[in-house]
């Protein structure tokens, strides 16, 4: 029974690595908790207070703020539907229904988890200076006082906070699907993918975003070249390193690609990623500065356009034809590169920086297929190799950080993601197994696993 | 009967659809199918690693006829499906010992 | 001519329905709105009287509220390529046209209609206290008065009132579509639609959106659990019956399931439908106040991914195999359970409501099954099933309205729309007609309806 | 080597055309630019006023304004995936990576090189009363004032300027696409592409949208009827003139229609384009303001509407059934009509607007066939045709401009575009040639182009 | 043995897979296919230009049986595929030297 | 000369193609098929309701060889397409009378 396997391996992982929490930075602020609860209970003060806070000048900045991350999280959203279309156009018909189910699974798994844990796991407020690397999570929802409302929270709502950065979450898990894809035991990637969005990607969020030891160093990383693509493309890494290549990837020493099924299928992904960028890039503004918001709309599309044309005639020049999949993967190399910088980096640099990740990322492609990591979609490469470039770029094309810290930070944060997946996937790999059978993969992953096909529509006439 | 089983270029199906046409062929079947022969398909790149396109993609053409047609059908197929590149296909006659058209019950040439 | 009989038929019912038009508790304000014309006539009062109330403090809160709402039509709009997708995806490749042709249709009439009829009969203004329960309709755009476009109106001008409630309006019909998909005759499918969105959606739309009765006892449904999905939800069980099932779908007492042809387009769909959910809660706040659209947006998404949990495990379980499609009608349910509580409902029952939804939904749908009532994309079951419950969980899990009046509003709505359906599709059947023949049904509806196939490509070399 | 090729070609034609620019009515700002360049360098003042700025009363709507139009853009952009899945929908399976390609290739394009000379040949700033028809382009971030960041430049900033109007411009190159599409050489058409993005496209924008001659004298095309539309709708005819039809497209005086591949496509594709319209027509109100955006929404809206209406009730009625693709064709076709005059038609004629247009379209469709252009998706007809149309319909049903002008401008405009691509696109035909061979052809351009199959599966087993 | 090879209307395959299973036939290969005959498709308008779909979708079944068994295994694939109407299709019987199961190497009969 | 007529597991279609080259088989055409036998598909669940996937993919190779080569090519199938499981398919051999290559008009054994 695979699922009770599933339903017991995740409660197992969950309360192991639970105990092993004492790293924290923090204690779990319950008693204040159960004060703000008690303080909401009395809902009279709450209406008053943030009828007289919209009183205010600075709550139609505000309002407008929160509306623009409201946005931005619907943006960030439709991505994981672009994830899951550039997926299942880059695989094998056989195997499109089990990818689209991991796609539906992350997303709706992510949100949840990082309701009862992620949040406050990675917005733990650590204290100044303190340098936090760990702190426990919990239920998001702690307290529901007029402070977090209001501006006195940020320049948006604490549910908004969640949502927005919600959304992110699952993307790590995302990434990793697509590189071990149509190999892949569901049961397995479920529990990883659980313990990876629930546990790991609070803690390296953590360490910058929620003013941990990297943000106390000065590291930049605007919206996440490192703190979500880069870990989730090392996380990728060590899953493909730990599942090995697709049977007939590798043989002889010849590398025999598999092609995807349809291409339609992963244009239309990787358009809906870089629609969903702009709320990416353009919601972590964190509100809804023109000035800074325009910048960063401006340098996400000239990166993704330059990361295109680089790929385009990268492919071209070096592999005789002009590869669609690879101007396509061009484009999100070059809105991965932009990530880390798109606020701190100018627009001709941002076309630099996106020509480079579009070049980068074909020989990269390249060069993951020459030592037989068997990648379908180029995850490692789009969101790994190109999450570390644009991390280094805020250095080398801005002034925002130096490139030690740079350096420092998309090494950790990778390194942390590998390590992670090297030991929870590992774990999982000597005891229920990551792979399915090779009947299986040869069957293709819809009929093995889901009993269903995702184009039936032949047989169909004969039920 | 005879059934005269042709591989043909995709393109080619409606030239020769109307040259069976031309001789009176009123009935046929075609099935969507990928080829391997001498036109040894293309070396491409997909993501960087070369492979051959070795399937390419062929229509083939089945036709039941009277003995006597057998040939000339064949001939038909030839000319029209004629490019004169590599590739162009062949055409196979098979015997056939009953045909029966369904709707009616006939049976023999009739059926066709 | 099917379509000379369409127009014909559509004259008739339209006229009928008009003489039939005398419980209104209102006039239409013929002289008001005479007047109101001329007042426009001279343009200039308007503009300086809008200008100046751009001045006023207020106008920012309004501006942003008033682009909240429009960018919410927009993406309630793109909910309408979502029920596209997941019905053409579940259903058989043979009659895609046909399904498309449909909600291409839906879209098209329901907002033309809209604006002659539907939104001033939805929105009469029953006097105060009045209890209305039907109106006339008429043209939109009655007066477009300096009042109707700012604050005095709304926080949204008249415009963005008939858009986003336009966009809303379409849904009904495109509900029905996905139960009598592949075997309505597409002309009565077409008066059917016609007539359920401009008359019979604004009459229960006004008994609480409108002010009407259910509103006057304080019935509660924020964004239209009962009034958008449950009422296209059991004016699709009305039709489902009269319809009967698809030939081969119920054999000898076995159930022989019949496979959807495409698994990415209903994925597409459902992550559409999730995506544009944003604006059909999030907008029904009815501004941009920061705390309640960020709360609808949580509420929302919670319960979509728990309802997409509920329903992977359940099928797990009890179906031994996570099925796919399961998952992305529970994550439908979620949201239509939430739809009438998404602003009343805590976050952790907004969970709890989701889940119960998913769960649901499969046991529902199973049920239908069993009863023999065929309904290609289990459109009862997420939208008129789940449209109950999320009506009754407003009350079950918030304290916004008794579990009494939810209960009394839920099933009026609910048997309004199913006897209307009941009537007129019932008529539709006995005079044109509401089944394509068996032939038809056999060779698919699009060579039959529309002369059209949906992937001609191999036939195509033969032109 | 086509990719030598290619670059050799946009060398020389980009310099001969530089060389060309005599008309200019202004000279490149150098000095100032360097002035400007230097302000920016000691970057205190800029954060201080705009800080100041932000405090300002005007902020508000400023900051409003500014993410509509962020918005916009990126409703905009989503249009290039609705252009890209109706082009490969309506074309054969066997040419839709190349359709795909060529549509990831000039929104790339179209970004960079509006950004390299595009935006600033077009907003040249002519001199008041110039009438200018010619400026020369420069790189678009001449300057990062804090003049350009607030509204000292209009209600949205510099870069949102740039982003907005730059995701307009591919879209003339894209229109083309479609009516070149399944014959086209790849590498003339990116030629010629870049050419009339980069260069031609500017040209007739500034004379309206840059304050050149046709604004001067009172033409009135609100969001591109025919800057946009129109523009591409007649370099598209030239190009298909010059190109012929697709071999078998017209033999022996017949016309043997080519079916598309995939109508689930091509409905995605209109959809989005739909959504995408409400940030094309509603961005260029170019702010927020409710009144205006509200009534665009409507008008746009209500336009599509009756369109595919229009359409669908013509084919059904002239054409024996109703066909999808029409359907289909009729809503952008009221979307193009209505978009000159968007906020300067009323909502009745809005609607009129619409059904003439998706009448018209149907006819026009059938005419160019008649005559033997073939244009495989209809662009000439919903771009070209619509688009005069709509430009004459602002004088017909609004008294935004007079019936004269807007038919000068219209015809100037769609002259232009013709005349420059008879040369441009006639001179790559003697030159390099500008269609495949007609081996290629037959057998596809996704083989020859590309050397990659859209939808490979099958043969996938065998590598 | 004998290769019996059907072409039929789609929506009549499930009838035939079970008539077939009343006769006791346990194996059969099914293919997609696109038939031209008699039954002389519709004249459509697609965008406004008047075509003809001569292909119609069809499924071809081939099933090889013993000798003895080709005749009962026609009938009842005409009985099962017949609507009385136009474009049912055809069943021909067609000489099979030999049959071998893969997974077994069985020849002859007992490979069917 | 004969028609070799394969039915085969898709992934094993690759082995097949490299053993008939290896025996010098130069062309073949190759059809996607559904398949119906013993290996009686699985029972699956969709939506709630039990059903079986009777017919699976399987791949048709076919192969028009010389008279000689018939049983060689047949061995050769049947040892790459073995995975010793039921649904592994059957090779069955048929007469052909003539074959002709398109391009060349070449016919008999040449024009294979
Ligand atoms: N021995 C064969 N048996 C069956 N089909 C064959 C055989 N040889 C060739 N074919 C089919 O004919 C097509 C054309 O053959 P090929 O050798 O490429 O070119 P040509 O017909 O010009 O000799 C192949 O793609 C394949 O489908
Ligand atoms: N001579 C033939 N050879 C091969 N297939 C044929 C032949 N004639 C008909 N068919 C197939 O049988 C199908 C039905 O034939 P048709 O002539 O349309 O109707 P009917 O079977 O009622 O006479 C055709 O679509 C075609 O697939
Ligand atoms: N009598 C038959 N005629 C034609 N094809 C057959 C026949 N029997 C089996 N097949 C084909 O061979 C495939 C494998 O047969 P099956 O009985 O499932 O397993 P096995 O080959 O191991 O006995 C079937 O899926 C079907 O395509």
């Amino acid at each position: 029974m695979k699922i009770k396997k599933y339903l017991l391996a995740l409660l197992l992982g969950s309360s192991a690595f639970l105990m092993a929490g004492s790293l924290g930075a923090q204690e779990l602020p319950v008693a204040e908790a159960a004060d703000a609860v008690e303080a909401v209970a009395d809902a009279i003060p709450f209406d008053e207070a943030y009828a007289a806070f919209m009183e205010t000048p600075g709550a139609a900045f505000f309002t407008i703020s929160n509306l623009w991350l409201l946005i931005s999280a619907a943006l960030v959203f439709i991505m994981h539907l672009g994830f899951a279309t550039v997926e299942s156009g880059l695989g094998q018909a056989k195997n499109t229904v089990n990818i689209l189910f991991k796609n539906v699974f992350i997303i709706s798994m992510g949100i949840i988890t990082y309701a009862l844990w992620g949040f406050n796991a990675m917005y733990p407020g650590f204290a100044e200076g303190s340098a936090g690397v760990f702190a426990m999570g919990s239920w998001f929802d702690v307290t529901a006082s007029v402070d977090l409302m209001t501006s006195e929270y940020a320049d948006y709502t604490w549910y908004t906070d969640f949502i927005f950065q919600a959304m992110f979450a699952a993307t790590a898990a995302t990434i990793v699907s697509g590189a071990v894809a149509e190999r892949v035991k569901l049961s397995s990637f479920m529990i990883f993918a659980t313990l990876l969005v629930t546990f790991a990607y609070p803690i390296t969020g953590s360490w910058q975003w929620g003013g941990g030891w990297l943000s106390a160093r000065g590291f930049y990383d605007f919206a996440g070249s490192s703190l979500v693509h880069g870990f989730g493309g090392f996380a990728a890494l060590a899953c493909a390193l730990i599942l090995g290549p697709r049977a007939g990837k590798y043989v002889d020493g010849r590398i025999k690609p598999i092609l995807g099924h349809s291409m339609p299928l992963a244009t239309i992904g990787v358009f809906l990623l870089f629609l969903g960028w702009f709320g990416f890039n353009g919601g972590s503004v964190l509100n809804a500065d023109p000035y800074l918001v325009s910048l960063v709309f401006v340098t996400t599309a000239l990166a993704a356009a330059a990361g295109g044309l680089g790929s385009i005639f990268t492919s071209w020049i070096f592999l005789k034809k002009p590869d669609l999949s690879m101007g396509l993967n061009g484009i999100l190399a070059g809105l991965v590169g932009i990530t880390a910088g798109a606020d701190a980096i100018a627009p001709k640099f941002a076309i630099l920086t996106g020509l480079i990740a579009g070049i980068l990322v074909v020989f990269s492609i390249i060069f993951f297929d020459k030592v037989k990591i068997d990648d379908p979609v180029g995850a490692i490469s789009v969101h790994g190799v190109c999450g570390i470039f644009g991390t280094l770029a805020v250095a080398l094309f801005g002034d925002a950080a130096g490139f030690g810290i740079q350096l420092i930070g998309t090494l950790s944060i990778g390194a942390f993601a590998f390590i992670f997946s090297m030991i929870v996937f590992g774990l999982l790999k000597v005891t229920i197994g990551v792979r399915v059978s090779p009947e299986e993969e040869a069957e293709g992953l819809d009929i093995g696993e889901h009993g269903q096909e995702a184009y039936p529509d032949f047989a169909n006439s004969s039920r | 009967m005879k059934l005269v089983k042709a591989v043909i270029k995709p393109f080619k199906l409606e030239e020769v659809k109307e040259a069976l046409a031309d001789i009176g062929i009123e009935g046929m079947t075609v099935t969507e199918v990928k080829g391997f022969g001498r036109q040894k398909g293309h070396t491409e790149i997909y993501r960087g690693s070369e492979y051959t396109v070795d399937f390419l993609p062929k229509v083939m053409v089945e036709i039941v006829v009277d003995d006597a047609d057998a040939e000339k059908t064949t001939d038909a197929i030839v000319k029209a499906a004629k490019t004169g590149k590599i590739g162009d296909g062949k055409v196979f006659v098979i015997p056939v010992e009953s045909a029966t058209r369904i709707r009616t019950d006939e049976t023999g040439p009739e059926a066709l």
